[in-house]
């Protein structure tokens, strides 16, 4: 079986949503010519024109509120935040309009757009490079909130984002984007809000998506060693989550560490340890903890490393919940 | 490019400025009185829907007296297949379309976001209240259109106050770049809530096109006849050209910002007296007469048929009720997510309803 | 003693930081002639004059970029964004630079700027009026976020606002504006990160703030009646977080439900249940469960009363947890 | 308002175009050569700062060649106690200012954000990246100044794509209408990344300040006298009549966009080789030539100091090593909160080492 990059994942989709749906655009800062700064989008302006894929002048919310007006009139808008740090000057759009139009236009009227942000940290970027914004997404009502953590999960579901009819969030963790996968670029109706068990344990499970997925099972194989098994949850997809998936874990473990790249307060992790609680309270044995980047802004790159939650800091956690 | 001062077609007391510019629109005596017709119910629309506020059927209204000319004007050189994004202050506008006004006026009843009209029958968006966010909209809309290679326009009216926002910046901006058949078209009105224009910028708002690369037209909003045809001629600039225009109407809010605003906390009287004696309606009228297009009779009907029309939107916008409880997860996503499944069912339980499918 | 409505409490408290900090400026739309449109300014244009007090563009990127300019130069602005569904626009500047500012510079240059955001619904607000943006901010690292519940609060939270060297975000509760309190406006010093039990109770704690507080406050009025004692427990900042108020009392009770209008998912609840668990694992007989709006965009206001936390929904969640 | 052509001192060989406007700029002989000097320093730092990210000091850096009098020529015309806020294609101003080059390209090496250099010492802001978002930023300091009494300057740096956010909008908006003493400065540089000019904007920049209020201005800029000679009245009208200005100085980007990009991809050669005839340094070279204000061994002198000055920088900027943990949470607030304290010592504990007091 070929090996593929999540570029290369995230590219093939494209290629294949472009070929399959004349109404597919994409657009945004640098996705022409140039085929992107991740060179995500390379090649798909020379095979489709440069009418359904092309560069847009430097300004964030207008790329969104211009993808909405295009959505409106019939079309399906893939746009590219070029990074993580430049996505907020699209909030307004993506909160007042994006996520609204549907419900206050009784159905009348969709956006069926998906925003694509390289996200998180871990490549040694400089500022504004390396942030982890799902919360602001995942709070907003009326989107999805999609986060692959391999080349065929970026592919698949890039590929159902896509055809989505609401609204998508779709994050791509950048210390990812050149991880390789074996398999086939063969489209396979993946639906959302589907976790993934990528390694069965039965004393504690780590729940995580994006970047940090393959952090967590570093940290798996480090404490099996020790004779620990960590089950290892990929959530895939934020909004929907799969509680259903989560809550089986919890229930079989009894044990949950989240971990992610976000700062702690009001990250996501919240979200996962309240619906743990909620749904599995009687079966924990202790407390669902959060390994998280802390409380300040993304650090530089030079200090990443003792920001960004690390094997030791996931294993420790670990440790704490297995002695309650 | 345009020029400093205002084009008008008529002058204030209804006389024509210059006939080979009346005679070019090709308007027909039949179309004048419908103009005026229409300017006579938006105004009368208008008063029903404060007195509607006042009388708590409305949450609140944003009154569009003096304006008529600017909204009729333009409206009216649209086609049906054009496509209106609107804020909250065309009633002219809404009923030139053809909108149903009291489902037009759902979004001040607070009965549904953006009104509860028909958007794709009328081509007439939802009421917008982010100021200028619809802009960018409008653009990316006429672009839509344009790759089908349709040759409709697309029209967002917006004020003054939203000339300073970012978005209205970036979206002339794309339009220019993207060639879109668009047309942008500010209701100067002088006063944003109590920021007077002054205070909302130093600069000619007209001239700011150039810098985007496509023309910008200053306008007298309160001669319907004048902005009829600068958005006649910006339409088919867009439809045949793809090419975009800024027009700024000059007019002047002669009511509150609001019914919840107090606007004599901040406006000066004899602004409104000398606005007052500019009133666009009571100008056309004059034209009319002076041109002997229309006698008493029509005049009375006018004002007949406006009662009459009013009449029906009081009774709609009472009648109205609130939407039934399903609608606030339904309408949310076509694929609606469990989490909000779950959220819906206790959300009927609670509201002791039978819970019907989603 | 007199009564004060929070509109003349938080108009007190700028007054008076206008008068003892002559660096301290007063800025957004509609705050000067006009005095705001909830009045909250009324009158310090004209006692301060138009270079002090003064009205902004309609644009609040800029306001708050402005502003940031203006704290480097030293001054201390403290802005208004007119309502909660129009302060997204502003979201950019907020994030990327009043709460980095300090830590990108080392120091060197502070943002002591207060973003005032009258928020929440409740009022029959038309759209994008009554929206609860809390988590956009409490989620940003770098940001402290207060939220009064009471006419005195607003003043003393206020006051010490505009005093701290840090960027805060000031929640009003529209809903409160008129509330009315006795009391005397005497600065206090009351310091930020201090939860306060509005109501003893020994059978479950409501966690909550802003507009939901009085609410909550009703719900324990009624469960009184059938001999329940709730414990309300108002926050009034979510960062800092009082965690040693909450955890004491969860500790007490065993049993905790936050109440917010803001959606559920990734809402503030998630934090506070996450912190409970984290801290009180032991001595919780119930998991935490969160009475919140839904993850819906905010409603039209006919319909608000179904959205936003009832009392009867506070009382079955009380219920649930009590019957655990 | 300006002119279409831009306004230049210099032509393409370096000859006087006008002797009367260089005599008016006032410059001595030794300042003209001051200006040559900046100009080498600025571009062998910046040949520097490549190699350094070759060689892996640097993370990643954005080339200036080429724009060199645009940064050196504007900076110049600044005095000690006017503002400057740049972005991070300025190492030309970070010369001309005074700052450490080494301590700026900490920003590059991912060292500390913003760069580590002493921002009030130089009144020269942290690097800036979220383009355009510096904008208002320069107009609220201009007005603290102003409020202040002082007659310094704010001067904002920022490229040709910046003029297309929101932010710039905004804030030339505010400019005019708070009467900012600043000073835009635009350098054209024909690229933003990969999308050249004419996909970014439709129409001329620097016409937009009349959309404000204030003038703009057109300037060759590869010509560092007449970008001198833009700004420096541009600083006059801010200090003196607290008028904005917007120049845009017409350059180009001869590197790639950063070291991580592939200008080959879009970009053509032929129009690279274009440019490259028109280097800003050699056209200054001849022109101090054909003046004679310079001979060879002060262009030997200069040649050597430049290489004296990048050793010194080559040495600190990898020698540089990164900030301790405890700067992770101790930059944060003033007031640090319980919950990072709390994280902190986590944090601390785990790097194993001591935990000094907060
Ligand atoms: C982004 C945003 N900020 C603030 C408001 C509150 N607001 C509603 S209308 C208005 C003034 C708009 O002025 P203008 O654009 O001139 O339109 P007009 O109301 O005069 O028709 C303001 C500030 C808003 N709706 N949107
Ligand atoms: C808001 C924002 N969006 C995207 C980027 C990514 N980016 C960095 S530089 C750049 C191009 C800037 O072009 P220009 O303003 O012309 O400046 P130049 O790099 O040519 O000096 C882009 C798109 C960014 N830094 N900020
Ligand atoms: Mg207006
Ligand atoms: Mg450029």
């Amino acid at each position: 079986m070929p090996e593929v990059t999540m570029v290369q994942g995230l590219n093939a989709a494209l290629r294949h949503c472009l070929r399959e749906d004349p109404k597919v655009l994409v657009f945004g800062e640098d996705v022409g010519k140039l085929g992107g700064v991740f060179r995500v989008t390379d090649g798909l302006q020379a095979e489709f024109g440069p009418d359904r894929v092309f560069d847009t002048p430097l300004a964030e919310s207008a790329i969104v509120g211009f993808g909405v007006g295009l959505a409106l009139a019939g079309w399906r808008p893939v746009v590219e935040m070029q990074f993580d740090g430049f996505s907020y000057p699209a909030l307004d759009q993506v909160i007042s309009h994006v996520a609204k139009y549907r419900y206050r236009s009784r159905g009348q009227l969709r956006v069926p757009m998906v925003i694509r942000i390289p996200f998180g940290g871990g490549i040694r970027g400089v500022e504004h490079h390396s942030e982890s914004p799902e919360v602001y997404y995942t709070h907003t009502a009326g989107l999805k909130v999609v986060v692959p953590s391999t080349p065929l999960d970026a592919f698949q579901l890039l590929l159902t984002s896509v055809r989505e009819p609401d609204p998508v969030i779709f994050l791509e963790p950048k210390s990812r984007y050149w991880a390789k996968e074996s398999g086939d670029l063969v489209p396979a109706g993946e639906p959302l809000g589907v976790a993934r068990v990528r390694r069965e344990g039965t004393h504690c499970t780590l729940v995580s998506w994006g970047g940090m997925v393959s952090r967590c099972l570093e940290a798996a194989e480090a404490a099996a060693e020790d004779g620990v098994e960590l089950e290892v949850l990929d959530l895939r997809s934020l909004v929907p989550m799969d509680t259903e998936a989560l809550l089986r874990s919890a229930r079989k473990t009894g044990r949950v560490v989240v971990v992610h790249e976000a700062p702690l307060t009001s990250g996501f992790g919240g979200e996962v340890a309240a619906r743990v609680m909620e749904g599995a309270f009687d079966h924990l044995q202790a407390p669902v903890l959060r390994v998280t980047g802390y409380d300040t802004p993304y650090p530089p790159a030079l200090l990443e490393d003792h920001y960004l939650p690390s094997v030791d800091r996931i294993l420790l956690a670990v440790d704490r919940v297995l002695r309650y | 490019m345009g020029q400093a001062e205002p084009f008008a077609v008529l002058g204030p007391e209804g006389e024509v400025l210059d006939r080979r510019t009346l005679e070019g629109l090709g308007l027909e005596a039949g179309q004048l009185r419908d103009l005026y017709r229409f300017l006579v119910l938006a105004r009368r629309a208008d008063a029903e829907a404060v007195a509607l506020q006042r009388q708590g059927y409305l949450a609140v209204y944003g009154p569009a007296r003096g304006q008529e000319a600017a909204a009729v004007g333009s409206a009216y050189a649209l086609r049906p297949d054009d496509f209106v994004f609107p804020t909250y202050r065309e009633i002219g506008a809404v009923i030139v379309r053809g909108v149903d006004v009291a489902q037009f006026l759902m979004y001040f009843k607070g009965a549904w976001h953006g009104g509860e009209h028909d958007v794709l029958k009328h081509r007439f968006g939802l009421v917008t209240v982010p100021v200028a966010t619809h802009i960018p909209h409008a653009v990316g809309y006429a672009v839509g259109c344009r790759l089908e290679g349709r040759d409709c326009c697309t029209l967002a009216y917006f004020g003054d106050g939203a000339t300073s926002k970012g978005d209205f910046h970036e979206g002339l901006n794309f339009a220019g770049v993207f060639r879109a058949p668009v047309i942008f078209f500010c209701q100067n009105n002088r006063w944003a809530i109590s920021v007077p224009l002054h205070q909302q910028t130093a600069g000619p708002i007209w001239r700011r096109a150039e810098g985007y690369g496509f023309p910008g037209v200053l306008v007298d909003g309160n001669d319907v006849l004048a902005v009829y045809a600068v958005t006649r001629e910006a339409a088919a600039r867009a439809r045949h050209e793809h090419t975009p225009t800024l027009i700024e109407a000059l007019t002047y809010r002669m009511g509150a910002h609001t019914t919840a605003d107090d606007d004599t906390r901040y406006r000066p009287a004899e602004e409104l007296e000398e606005w007052a004696r500019r009133d666009p309606i009571e100008r056309f009228r004059r034209f009319l007469e002076r041109e002997e297009l229309a006698d008493p009779e029509f005049f009375e009907a006018a004002a007949a048929e406006a009662e009459t029309f009013v009449a029906g939107v009081r009774e709609a916008v009472i009648g109205a009720g609130p939407k039934d409880v399903t609608a606030l997860f339904d309408l949310v996503f076509e694929n609606p997510t469990p989490e909000l499944l779950a959220q819906r069912r206790e959300a009927l339980a609670l509201a002791e309803e039978p819970v019907p499918d989603a």
